[in-house]
């Protein structure tokens, strides 16, 4: 077991992050509105958790990490008493990180969206590659972000001996709580209305709902839970640059969205879960005692090929993605064949 | 800016603008058929790039299946562009038999065609990672055998220097936007494509078998997509398998600027990119890559019809 | 004059949109020369009976022959190099493209230069109107002439039978007389006419039988004169 | 009959060169039934669009309830309580029935994102109220027994009729109907008229309808505007209106 946490440690965790991305694209896409500016968001948010972690909260004091905290962040610290002895830095810093990440990419969004969001479908799609691609050129340029290089360093929040698995005390109930925040969000009056206006944005206006505020709204949710999850992965990763929410992951996410499915709250998260971990699951087939060398070679090396035409082919044969509305219904009204069973006996 | 200087920078950003311009072609006529963006375009790109590459005779690195292998012939350069471009055209081809056309039958929504292009991008730039590695290739520099390295077009005193290269991809590009234009608006499969781009269902009313003309329209897409990507490693060198991939994303940025969807629109689009990028102050360089998506997004959100478009009236 | 093998002819034809059946269990045949009226309600499934002879709509269940051939295995564009040109519902002239661009597509089953020139010469005499404007682009034509276009479009297949989707829609009495004019001299030239009409009254006076649509179905045919006078015609469509 | 509910001035439509409404005035009195009649292509749909302001009007002005709404956004004009329907129907197809009727409850709801996501007490109450209003509008329409079934699975007729609900559900003064009885059958169509009477004395409406069933609007109508190309030509009770010569022409085309 310790053995297997130490290898997919990182990888468990990763899985768990990228299905909250899955979420924050979802999210706009729950009103209509096919943005593809996660990743932009999710870089803000991990400079944000960069710089202010190695330049503005300082370090726990008697570890090796630089100066004693000041008054201001050993308050925040305490009020998280659950921070492991022998950290560098503690978890409740990371929670302001996200806290603080999130914030900004909710103004910024607004800002955004305003005027970007009267556009519809792939324009939409197209402005927001564009500002992704923009923001990752000031990355590259600007001295805050580190230039190329990037912000490396970024203190962990737990043991240096400890694996990556530990996040899981923070990563697990964060998205556990985005999935809950968009489960219930589809249940309640505003998610409604997201939904009237991505079925038929003019009959839902016609229907008395102002699609310029939720369009935004939907917008700002999203970009607010991307940026607390790139607050959270530039700890995760240790260090950050300009590589961190790209176009590529622009794709991926949608991707995740689509395979996994893009009309209920499970779909993104299983398509985040499941296409985060294929490319390793492929590894690990090639392993497999017995397959000819041409093959293993091939599920190894060629993995994301394979990837590739997944994603390709996956949209022809599961058009609603993987979790459909209708087939989590069927799953929740008809109980399992054993259940049945046991009632009768 | 001295004038001479000002003249090397317009001739190099019209060198460039056309390939961006031929380039762009590719996506804004798959776009004026089906409405989507077909997001393997930057993938085709650099695969007629390689292909080219390959047919020159040229040897590959010591990665991927095909370390170190060469063909036992070498074409000339210009054969070699054509059959490249003509190879990344029938991966178009594959491409719209295998998905497109499966998930038009089906009437599955423009988004999932979107995907499901974004899928093949990713599988096709790593077969080429598979096949021939990471590597950067650039074009022996005997594929311009005889020319001279740059020309001269001004007097000794006051040089205007050009570089040969950026002269070859300007000339090809302009021919293949010239013979592009004709083929469109003169010929009668051209004139099929036009009615087939503004409304498919009374074409086919007309007796145009449709789905021909789609898998035609992604033969020229994949083909000048290849020109465009050998030019650009000529000009430059393959970068590795996502060379093409930044460069599609610019190309975005032109046929959105042109307006989506439009011919003439796309030309422009591409020369005004260009240009804009080639007289941009040294001292923000950097920032050059940024030129092509500050001017999208700007476009977006003042004319997102472009700058030749039309607007839409919305059908209630 | 209902003698002979049928030109066209639909049997138990039903066609759906999704889960809503919008034809069901249509009957009904065309001979040759004749010109055979579908009037009823919008949304009774005119249109869509149109369509799926054109084959732009799949049929869920029946047939439909054209002389005795089915066309159900057949592409939209196979359809018309069999003989059969549809005039769509409003029109649907290439608006981006010139006039005689609009005609020569209408020619685009066909290979022979010097007939494709005389046919285009023989719409220009048709409709003067089209002559004058053949350079200008279709959509700036006002609505009759774009009607005229269409159906000069149609023509240009040299079809065997022409479907024709209300003509009559949104144009001036005077230009719906021009063209129902035309529609006679095509007829009396030999072409086979199905035409879809609201304007019952218009569509009778031109057919010789009808078939009156009701919510997706059939509900009674007859000869035009006789479904003139029926009480139940007069109610719902002559006011 | 004398309060003047919806008043149309001069109202003006063009796209591009054609002329789609042109000055088009008229005013519907609170409470009766107006009928909208006219050809294919007479603009009358375009009509409907520029009064709920899916259409910008050229010019012109329109006045609701005194109020000028010309410039008022769909959402604000729903808001103020002109609902409507539409001639090719436009439910939300993935969604249930009563989830359709729900999202028009909309205007009349106040529970935020916080409030909704974490289920606070004046949320879920104001959730079980829109829950059970939406069932009884269903239930008058018929739909009840069906109020989980989503919207595209339902025949026309009962697609139509949910449609009606939806719009009953925003609470409107002014109701308009785009060709309710198109593509119902002739049953259905039969009890439309009685419909459309109970549903207005039942919510208190004044009714703007469009329709292509002549018996069908003559024996439901107060009074009747006719269109043609985009122009007002006829407008009165029905016997006047059937028998205008004018109408006659442009209606039921070129008479012998």
């Amino acid at each position: 077991m310790d053995q297997f946490i130490a290898t997919y440690g990182f990888l468990m965790i990763n899985m768990l992050l990228q299905a909250v991305l899955a979420l924050s694209l979802y999210l706009p896409l729950m009103a209509g509105q096919l943005s593809l500016a996660a990743p932009g968001f999710f870089a803000i948010g991990g400079y944000v958790a960069a710089v202010l972690s190695t330049q503005k909260f300082l370090a726990v004091p008697g570890t090796s990490y630089g100066e004693p905290l000041n008054a201001f962040t050993l308050w925040l610290a305490g009020i998280f008493p659950f921070t492991p002895p022998g950290a560098a830095y503690p978890i409740g810093l990371v929670l302001v990180e996200m806290g603080i990440g999130g914030l900004l990419c909710g103004i910024l969004a607004v800002v955004i969206g305003l005027p970007a969001l009267r556009l519809r479908g792939i324009y939409l799609a197209l402005a927001t590659i564009a500002f992704v691609e923009i923001l990752r050129v000031l990355a590259l340029n600007l001295p805050i972000t580190g230039g190329a290089i990037g912000i490396f360093g970024i203190p962990q929040p737990f043991p240096q001996d400890a694996t990556k698995f530990s996040y899981a005390i923070i990563t697990v109930p964060f998205l556990a709580l985005a999935a809950w925040f968009v489960y219930r969000l589809e249940r309640s009056r505003v998610g409604r209305a997201f939904i009237a206006l991505r079925e038929d944005e003019l009959a839902a206006t016609a229907m008395g709902i102002d699609p310029t505020y939720h369009k935004v709204l939907a917008f700002v949710m999203g970009a607010v839970l991307a940026g607390m999850c790139g607050a959270l992965s530039a700890h995760v990763l240790n260090t950050w640059n300009a590589r961190q929410g790209t176009f590529d992951a622009s794709i991926l996410i949608l991707a995740y969205v689509i395979i996994g499915g893009s009309r209920v709250w499970l779909g993104p998260i299983v398509g985040g879960l499941f296409l985060t971990a294929l490319p390793e699951v492929l590894r690990q087939v090639a392993g497999i005692d017995g397959l000819p060398v041409w093959l293993s070679s091939f599920l190894s090396d060629g993995r994301l090929i394979i990837y590739g035409l997944l994603i390709a082919f996956g949209v022809l044969f599961f058009p609603q993605g993987v979790v459909t509305p209708e087939r989590l219904e069927r799953k929740a009204k008809s109980p399992s064949p054993r259940a049945a069973e046991e009632a009768v006996t | 800016m001295e004038l001479t200087t000002l003249l090397q920078q317009l001739i190099n950003g019209l060198s460039i603008g056309s390939v961006y311009a031929i380039f762009a072609l590719g996506y804004t006529l798959i776009f004026s058929i089906l409405g989507i963006i077909n997001f393997a375009h930057g993938a085709v790109f650099t695969l007629g790039a390689y292909f080219t590459y390959a047919l020159t005779g040229a040897r590959f690195g010591f990665n991927g299946i095909f370390a170190e292998a060469q063909l036992p012939f070498g074409l000339p350069f210009l054969l070699a562009l054509f059959v490249g471009a003509g190879l990344a055209g029938l991966v178009g081809v594959l491409v719209e038999r295998a998905l497109f056309r499966p998930l038009r039958a089906r009437g599955a929504d423009p988004l999932l065609t979107l995907v499901s292009s974004l899928g093949i991008a990713v599988a096709l730039v790593n077969t080429i990672q598979y096949f021939v590695g990471a590597e950067v290739y650039s074009f022996p520099s005997s594929v311009l055998q005889g020319l001279p390295p740059s020309v001269n077009f001004g007097t000794p005193e006051a040089p205007l220097v050009v570089r040969t290269v950026q002269l070859v991809i300007g000339v090809i590009s302009l021919v293949i936007l010239v013979v592009l234009t004709w083929f469109i608006n003169r010929t009668k499969t051209g004139r099929a494509l036009r009615a087939v781009a503004e409304d498919s269902t009374t074409s086919s009313l007309l007796g145009i078998n449709t789905d021909r003309l789609i898998l035609l329209t992604f033969f020229i897409s994949g083909f000048v997509g290849g020109i465009a990507g050998t030019l650009v490693g000529l000009s430059v060198t393959i970068t590795g398998p996502y060379f093409g991939i930044a460069f599609g994303l610019k190309g975005l940025a032109v046929i959105v600027l042109g307006g989506l969807g439009n011919i003439p629109g796309a030309v422009l689009g591409g020369i005004v990119i260009g240009i804009a990028e080639n007289l941009l102050p040294s001292s923000a360089v950097a920032y050059k890559d940024a030129i092509a998506f500050a001017i999208l997004f700007v476009v977006l959100l003042i004319r997102p019809q472009g700058l030749l478009g039309r607007t839409q009236v919305q059908k209630v | 004059m209902s003698a002979g093998t049928p030109l066209l002819e639909l049997k138990h034809l039903t066609v759906h949109y999704g889960a809503i059946q919008a034809l069901k269990d249509i009957h009904l045949v065309v001979y040759p020369g004749e010109v055979v009226t579908l009037i009823g309600a919008n949304g009774a499934g005119k249109s869509t009976t149109l369509r799926a002879i054109s084959r732009i709509i799949a049929a869920k269940a029946g047939e439909i022959l054209f002389e005795g051939q089915s066309l159900l295995a057949e592409r939209p564009d196979r359809v018309v190099r069999m003989g059969i040109a549809h005039v769509p519902e409003g029109r649907r002239v290439l608006a981006r493209m010139t006039v005689e661009d609009n005609l020569l597509l209408g020619a685009y089953i066909r290979g022979d230069s010097a007939g494709i020139a005389d046919d285009l010469e023989q719409q220009f005499e048709r409709f003067p109107r089209l002559r004058e404007r053949r350079e200008q682009l279709a959509g700036t034509l006002s609505g009759g002439e774009q009607q005229m276009l269409a159906i000069a479009r149609a023509l240009m297949s040299r079809p065997r039978l022409l479907l024709l989707d209300e003509p009559s829609l949104g144009l001036a009495p005077i230009v719906v007389r021009e063209i129902f004019a035309t529609l006679r001299q095509l007829n009396s030239a030999g072409v086979t006419v199905l035409l879809v009409e609201q304007n019952a009254t218009l569509a009778l006076q031109m057919a010789a039988r009808g078939y009156v649509l009701e919510a997706g179905s059939i509900k009674f045919s007859d000869t035009a004169d006789k479904l003139m006078i029926d009480e139940r015609v007069k109610q719902a469509y002559l006011g | 009959m004398s309060e003047t509910l919806l008043d149309v001035h001069k109202l003006t439509c063009r796209f591009g060169g054609l002329i789609a409404v042109n000055e088009v005035s008229f005013a519907v009195q609170r409470d009766e039934i107006f009928g909208l009649i006219g050809p294919n292509g007479a603009g009358k749909t375009t009509l409907f669009n520029l009064i709920t302001g899916l259409t910008p009007a050229t010019s012109g002005r329109l006045t609701y309830r005194g109020d000028d709404i010309g410039r008022l956004k769909p959402h604000q004009i729903a808001a103020k309580g002109i609902a409507r329907t539409f001639q090719n129907i436009r439910l939300f197809g993935n969604l249930s029935a009563q989830q359709n009727v729900m999202v028009s409850q909309h205007v009349h709801t106040r529970s935020g994102v916080v409030a909704g996501v974490f289920g606070l007490p004046g949320a879920r109450s104001e959730e079980r109220m829109v829950r059970e209003e939406a069932m009884q509008l269903l239930e008058m329409v018929n739909l009840a027994d069906r109020a989980h079934v989503k919207a595209r699975n339902f025949p026309y007729g009962d697609q139509r009729r949910l449609e009606i609900a939806r719009a009953l559900a925003l609470k409107p003064q002014l109701l308009l109907l785009d060709e309710p009885g198109a593509g119902m059958n002739p049953n259905e169509k039969a009890s439309l008229s009685a419909f459309i009477r109970d549903v207005k004395d039942k919510f208190k409406l004044t009714i703007v309808l469009i329709e292509h069933n002549v018996p069908l609007v003559m024996g439901l109508c107060d009074r009747i505007a006719v269109l043609n190309f985009g122009e007002l030509i006829a407008l009165g009770n029905p016997a006047a209106v059937q028998n205008d010569r004018a109408v006659i022409e442009a209606y039921l085309g070129d008479e012998p």
